[in-house]
């Protein structure tokens, strides 16, 4: 195939990749970006088989198989995985590209000649600038992932651990991967690519876990930040449109997503990458309890409460993913708009651990989009609403980010949930949330608190309501 | 006017999708972050033209069979990736739905 | 590979300078709409860079000559635009003041 | 200069027009935006002066005089301009643009060497294309801006000329265009060349002239969006980053912001561009009126009434840019927060005729623009105002397109300004606005009308307010 139109069809390629992003600006039109997505990546696969047409039976065999075999594996797991789990499967799935992105690298250095970058051994400078940096930015994305995988998933405690001298220790690898990279663009020798690509394996290890459990959503785009770096760092390498803007793309988007979230939580991002903060939550929670009287309820008050009351908020929470109680909670809503209740949803933009975690959960349980409102379209609304359903949600409602300055949350965002006529909290125990402050909400007059499992007590109400 | 090399032009290209990259995260609406960080983790792994061009080399020597191999690795991981990342966010995106 | 034309690098360019326009202007506020109609008029009449290749053309025939004073008039319209523009929003960017 | 140097310097000016447009999203950053797009523009011209620096002095004279001659004039210009004639403006300098586009491709059409595109009378057939799209494009939008300008500035009635078969001649010139441009890429004949451009020079002319004057707004986005596509046809012939970059910018800029006009006027496109419309307002007006009483009132009535009103929202419209009353309307506002009542200003999306129209006048009487609110956000306050003071507006306001689907505006958002407790509306007499229909809120019990120039009778409120 001509190499034009071969840059032309890349050039399109990456046109539907923008396509794709630009589609999830409503659930409308958000499907349709992602059949534009695959067919950009159809577009990008088939031309390459069509500019390099292996002439071997063993490369088709290769790939054929590779396709078949990994695309299996990641129909299977997009096909099995729990939507809670949304957070780790992310992580899991940016470790396979930062692999894929070093293997990539280390072809190249191997056989320049199918890449157009010289000759084995004799590579030029800039392809080689180009390579390490891509191995390095790869490694450094697999190792983080797989870290951030593990805190995630629980494999591995939540808590930050805190070496001693950490930042010197990470300047003095990022010093040496750097004089390695010089060096390898000097001279060529293979070894320092290897040495490159392990240096940064320990250090993405190295960085990610100082970073709490919590910060990992963050992270997580972080590094999705990354491995478009270094996608577009081989797209150099290869001269490739369709990489150079993808990996621009998704460089610069998974940057703006986590600025967009430590924004909405109200924290600097540096602080966050350099990690210690985030742990942990019920350890955290531990001094900040006081004995002042809460008022109790049982899910009879609630379903009563909420069974006589003209409009009810509720407001979805980290609580809720955890104990999947979104089904249920779907549930008890449709009893209460058959008793004529007006039933809406407030999401903040940091509900749960992942930026938009709560309306996947939501949509999984089939509540409408149109009911699920942002905290900036609904806050005016609780003062006109009877009870505020607050379902295993805890800092998104807390006051303290509006009044106490010396607050870790104070200048974010919150949902006005007090203004309700009774706010009703469904949490286990008298524990803080992520950020590790007591909500003073709790000693409220118009607070009646619903100890419990999120499931289990919503489940108890929906059964309540059904008498 | 001498030719312009290449590299220019990529460059401006890479700066320009850098733009585009940053207006096209604000317009996403917060509700769909989730899929967002699934699609473009999926549509990251376009890196597969790497692996499939390493696949197809030829094996001449030991370094075109290190390559094969190379290429070969990452060809199944970016599959795994492409996707799971389409399909987990299709599968997402079709639980998003309107009343009635 | 066979050496790409650079039209296909510059079609690139343009493609990706189209979705920029596009995600640039529903990123502004419309409280500067009128701003906004003047500053791109000021920055279309970039095209100033061709008028100036055509001053500079040698005068050895008259299509050189025609092509001199082409250029001259075009550097003369384009010029009023380049300062127009530019100053007109700066003059109305400058009324939009804050409280106090 | 080495030619990839000037290349990343003609980038750096094309990323930094894009910075001057990303900074009009507020305020506060445009003036440094404005500042990026002035060093962006400067950049272009120093690196074109130092890739092909003239070696004689004639063409040095005719540089700096070309550039102190326009810029001088362009300089004058901007100072003495009104502000409430920066429609006008904005057409007039668009239809410069156009010129300059015919005239570069002309002088690159007898010096084919100087911009790298073959000899002469040997053009390479791509470069014949894209300069014959660059002039037919530039000749267009210069006669259509003309037009457009007249329209505006009164110099031409702002009626729609409908000639007979209209559509008919306009498809004929285009054919015409079409062949011509095809002839010349095959022969490369420079008379071709003038030929299409004298085609499209009569075709702009005629597209606009059927156009009513109020739609001119929309008019003159798009042909802000045809200069660029024109600057980036020239763009692709020198084969300069800037131009390109810059041509698609505007031209993908002016059409969205054409686009964003007609949604917030609830107009088809097609419709706007084919013409027809929105004619001269008072004979739209004429047949309309109907003969129910209304209540009149004087300015020593609305000067009491706003006094002891606690919050007054203003609602300006295009009364208020032809009556110049911005001065008189601010002072108004500041003797009544003396009197300490709140003051806001409702500014819709298309009041006046030009969008953004009514900030740039408010913000030359020096209101502060956090005191300037968009529909949506403060839509729904005037339920909680006492008074809305309603300023040479009357479409904006006008509740039928809430209601009457039969009506022209029918399904545009309006501003709810008969919420507020009275509404009081300055206007010269019972005729209706631009788009010609009856407001029905004339007629309410909580509406008083005041009758008068908008700004005589602002100034009349003040004097009233002032004793
Ligand atoms: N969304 C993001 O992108 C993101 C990313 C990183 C960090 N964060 C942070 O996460 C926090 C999110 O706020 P949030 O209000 O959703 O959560 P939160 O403040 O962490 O509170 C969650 C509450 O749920 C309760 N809970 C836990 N498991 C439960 C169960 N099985 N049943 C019932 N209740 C249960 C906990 O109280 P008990 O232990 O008493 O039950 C806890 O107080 C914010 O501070 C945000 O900054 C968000
Ligand atoms: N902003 C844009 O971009 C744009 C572009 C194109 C079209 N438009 C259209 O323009 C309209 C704008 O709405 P609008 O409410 O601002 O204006 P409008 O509906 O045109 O009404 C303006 C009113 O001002 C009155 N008026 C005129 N001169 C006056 C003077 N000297 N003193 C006092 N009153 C005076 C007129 O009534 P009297 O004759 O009785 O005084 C007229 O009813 C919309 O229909 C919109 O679609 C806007």
């Amino acid at each position: 195939m001509d190499a034009n139109i071969a840059a032309l069809l890349y050039l399109v390629s990456g046109v539907l990749f923008i396509l794709a992003l630009r589609g999830l600006s409503s659930p409308r039109s958000a499907r349709q970006g992602n059949l534009f997505g695959m067919v950009g990546m159809g577009i990008a696969v088939v031309t390459t088989l069509m500019v390099a047409a292996p002439t071997d039976w063993l490369s088709w065999l290769l790939i054929v198989g590779g396709l078949a075999l990994g695309g299996g594996i990641g129909a299977y797991i997009a096909r099995s995985v729990k939507m809670t789990d949304m957070p780790q499967l992310v992580a899991a799935f940016h470790s396979l590209v930062g692999l894929a992105a070093v293997f990539v690298a280390a072809a190249a250095l191997y056989a320049p000649e199918a890449f157009g970058i010289g000759t084995l051994e004799h590579i030029h400078a800039q392809a080689l600038i180009e390579m390490s940096i891509g191995t390095a930015i790869g490694a450094f994305t697999f190792t983080g992932s797989v870290i951030a995988f593990a805190k995630l998933n629980g494999n591995m405690s939540g808590k930050p651990i805190l070496l001693p001298a950490r930042h010197l220790i990470h300047i003095g690898f990022g010093v040496a991967i750097v004089a390695l990279v010089w060096a390898f663009t000097v001279t060529g020798n293979p070894w320092l690519f290897w040495a490159i690509t392990i240096l940064a394996l320990i250090l993405g290890g190295l960085m990610i876990i100082p970073i709490g459990g919590a910060d990992m959503p963050v992270v997580v785009s972080m590094l999705n930040s990354y491995s478009g770096w270094a996608a577009a760092g081989i797209g150099f390498t290869l001269g490739n449109t369709a990489l150079i803007i993808t990996g621009a793309l998704v460089g610069s988007s998974g940057a703006i997503l986590s600025y967009i979230m430590c924004k909405a939580m109200n924290r600097s991002f540096i602080s966050v990458i350099l990690g210690g903060f985030g742990g942990d939550t019920s350890s955290a929670a531990g001094g900040a309890e006081d004995d002042r009287p809460v008022k109790q309820g049982a899910a009879d008050d609630a379903a009563f409460l909420m069974k006589n009351a003209g409009k009810v908020i509720i407001v979805p929470g980290y609580g809720m993913a955890v104990a999947q109680a979104q089904h249920a909670l779907r549930e008890m809503a449709d009893l209460l708009k058959k008793e004529g209740v007006e039933v809406k949803y407030a999401i903040h933009p940091v509900a749960g651990r992942m930026p938009g975690h709560m309306n996947v959960l939501l949509a999984e349980a089939n509540v409408p989009y149109d009911e699920v409102f942002e905290l900036e379209d609904i806050n005016s609304e609780f003062a006109q609403s009877d009870v505020a359903f607050v379902i295993g949600a805890n800092d998104v409602t807390n006051p303290a980010a509006k009044t106490d300055k010396t607050s870790p949350i104070y200048g974010m965002p919150v949902l006005n949930v007090e203004d309700a006529g009774t706010v009703l909290f469904i949490k286990r125990g008298m524990a803080a949330g992520y950020a590790g402050v007591q909500n003073e909400l709790f000693y409220r007059d118009n607070t009646m608190m619903l100890f419990g499992d999120a499931k289990k007590m919503t489940e108890d109400i929906v059964k309540a309501l059904g008498h | 006017m001498e030719a312009i090399d290449p590299f220019t032009f990529r460059l401006a290209i890479f700066v320009l999708a850098i733009f585009v990259g940053y207006f096209v995260v604000w317009s996403v609406t917060p509700a769909l972050h989730t899929p967002l960080m699934s699609v473009t983790n999926a549509i990251s792994s376009v890196i597969v033209v790497g692996a499939l061009l390493a696949v197809g080399v030829d094996m001449v020597n030991d370094a075109g069979w290190a390559s094969k191999v190379f290429g070969f690795i990452a060809l199944v991981f970016a599959s795994v990736n492409i996707f799971g990342g389409f399909l987990v966010t299709q599968r997402m995106l079709a639980m998003y739905k309107k009343k009635g």
